[in-house]
């Protein structure tokens, strides 16, 4: 098999075409509206938390972890924003103070996944109820919308004249950092051993347990993070802020063909996954599809980013066999 | 099953109440058409020709071994027999016919039982459930019928001569007594063909005694058996016929009485080797290496010993004597609950595989596929990984092509066969992968590199390389502990041999002391120290 | 207090959406443009009562010849709506029509609205008055907070007892502000035998409000009666309470349409309930829109418009338009209804 | 099979006895920490407040575990094989939906509503199956994508179309309320459902099979298990489990719509993994499943009952699921030393 056609059976070039088929719909469908620059502002600001929680979930999922409970800790950091500015906090000290708390919710699962052994996917659906349950022990049903203006116009506005988010803005100087480390970085070799064999990553001396711990802590504070900026974003502090929003978020990384086994994936195939979806979303919306129809638009997107290099491999070997027998997956021996 | 006790013997339990359709009578192997036989067959994987027009033929009452080095296709040729893989090209022929197998539950219902070569256990679940998964004596109502299940391989196990409860979970086995319920799982049932990769390469010599016991039972009762092993003498010891395999091609096939040790080597790797055990003498300096008292509960105790500059020091014993944990304790794998390790001088924190890293300790582990590497990351990054400190640049950034170069040199200096560098390590054969391993331990410039079954699974050809290695190593300074056991290789290697027994250090032995008498009798714990 | 819009005019003017500027007072007495684009944006889409709700808003849409519209999500969360509101704004719809998941989120994307020249009238679940032009309000907050409580007073009777509130989610903020009313009701010296004594929340969901109220029943034995301002809650309690031995006993009352409710009126489980009609909600709301969108008023307090079968509708403070008094349904009358 | 087998006179194997450690007790017992566990819980909270243990509301906690006790004994089957199914919630809510549909609109008789739910779900079920075993692909992800799909199209079904009591028979919706010799009906199906699958999983050879697959995937392969089918035969079991949930939500709430069933499906995993399922497979039982079920239910019952403030209700909750895995790998812990301390006690 050639250089070439290996990578573009790659996913993620999968992803950008699939992107690239979209931007078309949605410029052809939907003319000048979709074009404007006030559209491709709702495009990008729509997935600002999905965005930033992305991007330390994709090094969780690459290291073979799962963390489900990033949008309570969004919601609880909501809550908790909204209590402390309710008892006369200064913003300026609160930000902060979400972050740490982020942080500690992140520190949490990262002591149950990697001191106890328990499966992150367990735990995390576990931190999953607990942090949103907190965030309505916090602020039960209030919602906190007197946050100070300059904090909510940076939610809502733009980069220096132009159409970008700000929040997209925040998110792209974060992307570059998280695409460094994990593609550049002895850190991001790590988290690629230990995602596709643990083991092998600890007798080579990498610390994969406190790799592990932190990268849960990281995750817990850009989770907070992404809490803040919707709190900004939608002037408001509840408790229910971004729920559900995990799955969302999940199946932006893996659409961007990272695997769920851990050991595989690109940065850049899940930045591409999110454009894709907030595209496709929205040039959907603009033609006035209905939301069910974006439901099944967003699960087939899921099941094609798994079932596609799955089945085409599965052709192609056929072919090549001839024969056309499926061989049961055999163990590798030499 | 009560009624029918005096027909069942080893191998030959009949679970469904049937007589065993073994022929009885002992026919010579050579006028029988063959039970199994594989004709012409061919098959890749991708552009690799794993086997190329191979013809290989079973007949009853013979024990055919399979020889050739590593990745020349043994394991293939077993997954076509098995109905794992068909082949490309040519066919699988049972009695004569061709026979088209869609699986493994097709050829086991023929009639063959197979050992592969990497473990094939259900860790969950009981030894029991193990050995007849599918196959499971069923009571009224098609229920499974435990206590039955329980009693025949109960049986079965005292047969073999191993006690092992049946009622046991896999998972608390140490590697032999997995390996004997793989035995165990073959001999289960009604095999006429007994095919078996490598089943010798976790075992002590008493027990692959007993399992030739069993092979020559078999081969008496008529059934047809192909053995598979890196250990040319196991081959002498049990095989009547060889065929000899290289590059997927066959090269050889007769009778093992007439030919030798040499020829056979030399027709698996097309050339003749001189020294086996290269041992250079090296000058031996300062202990480097000092574990004092070293305790893990429950798998070593009060293991004490040092390892010189130059020195090749060799820790034999049974397999399950604790070697492996040692090593892992010392490099800070587990933690051990008491004793201390020191390099230099230098007491290493426990538990820290980083600071026994930093402090110079290199270790190649047994299992170089589940330890050693991360199969499907390329060799550049394997060989990379304990190098991920020296690779940074000014900007704390993995310098582009760092790890190409880092690789090329260790990939120059240890031969290693290779397309590129950029493939999954997982492309690369047995012998070239441990050489990956030992290539990126020896990256780090260690002063203690631990070695852990360095040619575990390695053919003749590259023993020999890495042998020479090893003594290279030696004569350039490094202190080595090497864990092994091959006798041969232990006592062609070592400077001095440490014998454990049942978690402790039964004796040490000087080089001239080591003979082959002294270290057995030491690990079967027939002396004290 | 301006005249009487005509809404039989139907002139096709080609004025731009975002025509009336003149702040304050009355705007030139217009009429409703034809042709208009007119969104609805409940608060979840699949949900039965903003079917009815928004069938109102279409008929209402289709009677001043305008285009109708409804979008929305499927869940409630508040950030699913500010992405079809920007979805709108893109589309320079001339109107759009919300019932707000939360107050606040959905502000700065109706303000983005507002500057682009659309309208935004609410319903049903109000914003901050600053991102809308008019509220529709189904019934005043007041009237159906003491309502429901003088409702279940009349069924329990004068000697009183223990009773609790089923509620919705405990962030509904129109459920939250009837609680409000309801509480200082029950201040009142003729409710002195009267005992709140719990607030439960079952979210909306089927499952979870029919888990509460058993609960609630568990919980408190005594308890006397149960009001739940919710049409998912209400159903629920009903449900449960008939099947179980507190059916009669335990009174229940509170908001729920004539339909879903029509056989627990029927076999006792419930005495009687209380509820607007939503599809007049929606249809005030339509026509609220569309003369919103004509510039025939601008929202200030004082206007008037006509709202189609509804007559003549006026704006009151805060820039709400009271739908009228809630209906009361029992086993009397919930034959005439069928919504 | 063979009579023989049956025949054969216990030998009263001399290692059975010598070998009953504490260890292998608590292997086996699961199940018997389980209802320690709730026994504690139950006591604790009657004593409390003493109501608790009234008759109905015990009948109220037997028929809330009913669905998602029956979610918890379909997702053990697919756990048990190393999967996942988060698509049950979904199922159960479209199949909620079309039994209200199918009595709504075309009268369908009770029974072969029964059975519609079952085989609408068994259908999805196959779906998943289909993609996971065929393609053999990650089946968290390919039930993540089914969730939002299945979701998408009850959606698209109902239209915002709400299905209430008053469309369906008494006879049915009395399921929910009758009871038999004191034990209310609705249960029973779950029972049924328990006990089925808990005979089949332990005591058929398809059901080791299952297990074997979990266990190792790989080598279930070489041992001949068709490994596709029966992993295929799990999400369709799965799907059947949650079709008939769909059923019995119809009965027991009366009002349908399209959101029946939201996030039920973490309710089941959770269940499941209370009950000692491993997340990874290979181990664990429908009865372990049953009762973890059964101990959220009670919990969240006693929550209701001791009026705790019921923001507090998810919190504790989730911390309650935390501390009952951490509790289960403590407890694993203190199995492998044992066993490792075992294994020098058996050298010498
Ligand atoms: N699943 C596979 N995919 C790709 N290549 C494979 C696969 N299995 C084996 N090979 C290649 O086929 C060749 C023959 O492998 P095989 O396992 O049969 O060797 P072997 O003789 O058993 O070696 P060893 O002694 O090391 O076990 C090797 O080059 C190996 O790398
Ligand atoms: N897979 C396993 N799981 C649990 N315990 C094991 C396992 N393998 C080995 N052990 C235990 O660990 C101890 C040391 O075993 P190990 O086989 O590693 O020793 P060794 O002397 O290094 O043998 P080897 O020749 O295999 O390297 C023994 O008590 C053994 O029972
Ligand atoms: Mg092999
Ligand atoms: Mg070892």
């Amino acid at each position: 098999m050639s250089e070439v056609k290996t990578r573009l059976a790659r996913w993620e070039t999968v992803t950008v075409f699939l992107l690239l088929v979209a931007i078309l719909y949605g410029a052809t469908t939907s003319g000048e509206d979709f074009l404007s620059g006030g559209n491709l502002n709702s495009i990008l600001s729509d997935i600002s938390e999905i965005a930033i929680i992305a991007l330390p979930l994709t090094l969780i999922i690459v290291a073979a972890e799962i963390d489900l409970s990033v949008a309570s800790v969004l919601g609880l950091t909501s809550a908790v924003m909204g209590y402390l500015w309710n008892h006369g906090w200064a913003m300026e000290m609160i930000i902060p103070a979400v972050l740490v708390m982020g942080a500690l919710a992140g520190a949490l699962n990262g002591v149950l996944v990697t001191r106890l052994g328990l499966p992150s996917l367990a735990v995390t659906i576990g931190t999953l109820a607990m942090y949103r349950g907190l965030a309505y022990v916090v602020l039960g049903d209030q919602a906190v919308a007197d946050f100070p203006q300059q904090f909510t116009d940076w939610g809502f506005g733009t980069f220096a004249g132009t159409q970008i988010p700000n929040p997209f803005v925040l998110f792209i100087v974060l992307a570059i950092v998280f695409g460094v480390v994990l593609h550049m970085t002895g850190i991001g070799r790590s988290i690629f051993a230990m995602g596709a064999n643990e083991e092998a990553a600890r007798f080579s001396g990498i610390r994969v347990k406190r790799i592990k711990f932190w990268l849960f802590v990281v995750t817990g504070a850009m989770a907070s993070l992404a809490g803040v900026v919707y709190a900004f974003r939608f002037a408001s502090a509840r408790a229910d802020n971004g729920v559900g929003l995990e799955l969302s978020v999940v199946a932006v990384v893996l659409l961007g063909g990272v695997s769920i086994f851990g050991g595989k994936g690109h940065l850049l195939g899940v930045i591409c996954a999110m454009l894709l979806l907030g595209t496709l979303r929205n040039a959907l919306t603009l033609n006035d599809v209905s939301a069910e129809v974006l439901t099944i638009v967003t699960g087939s997107l899921l099941l094609l980013s798994v079932l596609g290099p799955s089945v085409t491999a599965r052709v192609r070997e056929a072919l090549r066999r001839g024969r056309g027998v499926d061989p049961p997956p055999t163990p590798t021996t030499t | 099953m009560t009624g029918s006790d005096s027909s069942v013997s080893i191998g030959f339990c009949c679970f469904e109440g049937e007589e065993p359709q073994i022929n009885q009578q002992s026919t010579p192997a050579e006028i029988t058409t063959p039970i199994i036989a594989l004709k012409g067959a061919s098959k890749s994987y991708g552009a690799v020709r794993a086997s190329r027009n191979v013809s290989i033929e079973l007949r009853a009452g013979e024990v055919r071994a399979l020889a050739g080095e590593n990745g020349a296709g043994k394991s293939t040729i077993v997954r076509m027999l098995a109905g794992v893989q068909r082949p490309d090209e040519g066919d699988v022929l049972v009695d004569g016919d061709v026979a088209a197998f869609h699986g493994p539950a097709d050829a086991r219902d023929v009639g063959v039982a197979v050992i592969y070569q990497e473990p094939t256990l259900f860790p969950d679940l009981s030894v029991a459930e193990n050995v007849m998964m599918g196959r499971h004596p069923l009571g009224s109502g098609r229920r499974i019928d435990f206590r039955a299940l329980n009693r025949t391989v109960k049986e079965l196990l005292d047969r073999l001569g191993v006690k092992l409860d049946p009622e046991q979970p896999v998972k608390g086995l140490s590697i032999a007594d997995q390996q004997i319920v793989e035995i165990a799982k073959a001999l289960s049932f009604d095999a006429r063909v007994l095919i078996m990769d490598e089943p010798t390469a976790a075992l002590s010599g008493h027990e692959v005694e007993r399992l030739f016991g069993v092979v020559r039972t078999l081969k008496e009762r008529g059934a047809a058996v192909l053995f598979i092993s890196h250990r040319l003498d196991e081959i002498f010891a049990i095989c009547d016929t060889v065929t000899v395999l290289r590059d997927g091609e066959v090269t050889h096939d007769g009778r093992t009485a007439d030919m030798d040790t040499d020829e056979l080597v030399r027709r698996m790797v097309g050339r003749e080797l001189s020294n086996l055990f290269p041992k250079l003498d090296a000058e031996i300096g300062q202990p480097v290496l000092k574990v004092e008292r070293l305790t893990r509960e429950g798998s070593f105790v009060d293991v004490s010993f040092e390892v010189r500059r130059g020195e090749i020091v060799a820790l034999a014993g049974l397999v399950g004597a604790g070697r492996s944990e040692v090593a892992r304790a010392i490099f800070g794998i587990d933690k051990p609950d008491a004793g201390t390790v020191t390099i230099d001088g230098v007491e290493l924190k426990p538990g820290s595989p980083t600071q026994a890293m930093k402090a110079g300790i290199g270790l190649v582990p047994e299992d170089r596929r589940q330890q050693g590497l991360v199969m499907e990351m390329s060799i550049e990054r394997n060989m990379g990984l304990t190098r991920l400190q020296a690779l940074r640049n000014r900007l704390g950034v993995i310098g582009l092509g760092s790890e190409a170069r880092n690789a090329s040199d260790w990939a120059t200096k240890l031969q290693l066969k290779f397309q590129k560098l950029s493939d999954p390590v997982g492309f690369l054969s047995g012998g070239n992968q441990q050489k990956v391993v030992l290539g990126k331990w020896l990256a780090t410039g260690p002063k203690v590199l631990i070695i852990d079954e360095p040619t575990r699974g390695i053919d003749v050809g590259t023993k020999a390389e890495v042998h020479r290695l090893m003594s290279e190593l030696a004569g350039d300074g490094l202190a080595v502990l090497m864990i092994s056991s091959e006798l041969p290789e232990v006592l062609g290697m070592a400077d001095r041999v440490l014998v454990m027994h049942e978690g402790r250090i039964a004796r040490e032995l000087s080089r001239a002391e080591a003979d082959e008498e002294n270290v057995v009798r030491a690990a079967t714990g027939q002396v004290a120290a | 207090a301006c005249g009487s819009t005509k809404e039989d005019t139907q002139k096709e003017a080609a004025a731009t959406p975002a025509a009336t500027e003149e702040g304050g007072a009355a705007a030139g007495g217009g009429e409703i443009k034809e042709g208009l684009k007119i969104a609805f944006l409940p608060k979840q889409i699949n949900n039965p009562y903003f079917t009815i709700s928004d069938k109102g808003g279409e008929d209402a849409v289709n009677a001043v010849k305008g285009e109708y519209k409804r979008v929305g999500p499927s869940d409630t969360a508040a950030s699913s709506q500010v992405s079809y509101i920007n979805t709108l704004t893109t589309q320079k719809q001339d109107a759009i029509v919300i019932s707000a998941n939360d107050a606040n989120a959905v502000v700065p994307a109706l303000q983005k609205a507002k500057a682009a020249g659309i309208k935004v009238v609410t319903y049903d679940s109000d914003t901050a008055p600053e991102g809308r032009d008019l509220f529709i309000n189904q019934a005043a907050a007041e009237d159906l907070g003491r309502s429901q409580v003088q409702l279940l007073a009349k069924q329990i009777g004068p000697e009183g007892g223990e009773i609790a509130i089923l509620s919705a989610t405990p962030n509904a903020t129109n459920q939250n502000t009837w609680i409000e009313f309801m509480e200082d009701e029950l201040k009142k010296p003729e409710y002195s035998k009267f005992k709140l004594v719990k607030i439960a929340y079952g979210n909306d969901d089927d499952q979870k409000s029919f888990e509460e109220t058993q609960g609630l029943l568990q919980a408190y034995p005594d308890l006397k009666g149960i009001i739940s301002p919710t049409t998912v809650g209400i159903a629920a309690a009903a449900r449960y309470l008939q099947g179980s031995d507190a059916k009669g006993k335990v009174k229940l009352t509170g908001l729920g349409t004539p339909n879903q409710l029509r056989d627990f009126v029927k076999d006792g489980t419930i005495e009687g309930f209380e509820l607007w009609d939503p599809g007049k909600l929606g249809y005030l709301a339509g026509y609220a829109a569309a003369a919103l969108a004509s510039g025939t008023i601008t929202g200030a307090e004082g206007e008037k418009f006509t709202a189609g079968d509804l007559g003549e509708r006026e704006v009151g403070k805060n820039g709400e338009v009271l739908l009228g008094p809630p209906t009361v349904f029992d086993a009397n009358n919930i034959d005439d209804f069928d919504f | 099979m063979s009579a023989s087998t049956q025949a054969a006179p216990t030998p009263a194997s001399p290692h059975t006895t010598e070998k009953t450690s504490w260890i292998d007790a608590v292997v086996r017992a699961r199940e018997v920490s389980l209802i320690g566990v709730l026994a504690v819980l139950v006591i604790a909270v009657s004593i409390a407040e003493p109501r608790f243990l009234n008759a109905q509301n015990l009948r109220d906690i037997l028929l809330n575990v009913t669905i998602v006790g029956l979610l918890a004994v379909g997702q053990t089957i697919v756990v048990i094989t190393r999967n996942i199914d988060l698509s049950v919630g979904s199922i159960l809510g479209i199949s909620a939906f079309a039994t209200g549909i199918m009595f709504a609109d075309h009268n369908v008789p009770i029974p072969l509503v029964f059975l519609g739910g079952i085989l609408f779900g068994a259908f999805f079920g196959l779906i998943n199956g289909v993609m996971v075993a065929w393609a053999r692909v990650p089946s968290l992800v390919i039930t993540l994508g089914t969730l939002y799909v299945i979701r998408g199209l009850d959606f698209a079904w109902a239209e915002g179309r709400q299905i209430n009591a008053a469309d369906m028979p008494d006879g049915f919706l009395s399921l929910a309320t009758t009871e038999v010799l004191g034990f209310p009906v609705l249960p029973i199906f779950t029972i049924a459902a328990m006990v089925l699958v808990g005979v089949a999983l332990g005591r058929s050879r398809m059901g080791r099979e299952l297990y074997a697959i979990g266990s190792n995937p790989d080598a279930a392969v070489l041992a001949g298990i068709r490994v596709s089918r029966r992993v295929l035969g799990a999400f369709v079991a799965s799907g059947a489990i949650a079709g008939l949930a769909g059923v019995l939500y119809a009965s027991r709430y009366g009002t349908l719509d399209a959101v029946a069933g939201t996030g039920i499906e973490l309710a089941a995993v959770s269940a499941v993994v209370v009950g000692g399922v491993a997340i990874f497979g290979g181990s664990g039982t429908v009865w372990g499943a049953a009762l973890g079920a059964l101990l959220l239910t009670t919990i969240r019952s006693a929550l209701v009952i001791l009026q705790i403030d019921p923001f507090w209700d998810q919190a504790i909750q989730g911390a309650l699921l935390l501390a009952a895995i951490g509790l289960d790998a403590y407890l694993a812990m203190r199995l492998a030393r044992e066993l490792r301390k075992r294994r020098s006690a058996n050298r010498v």
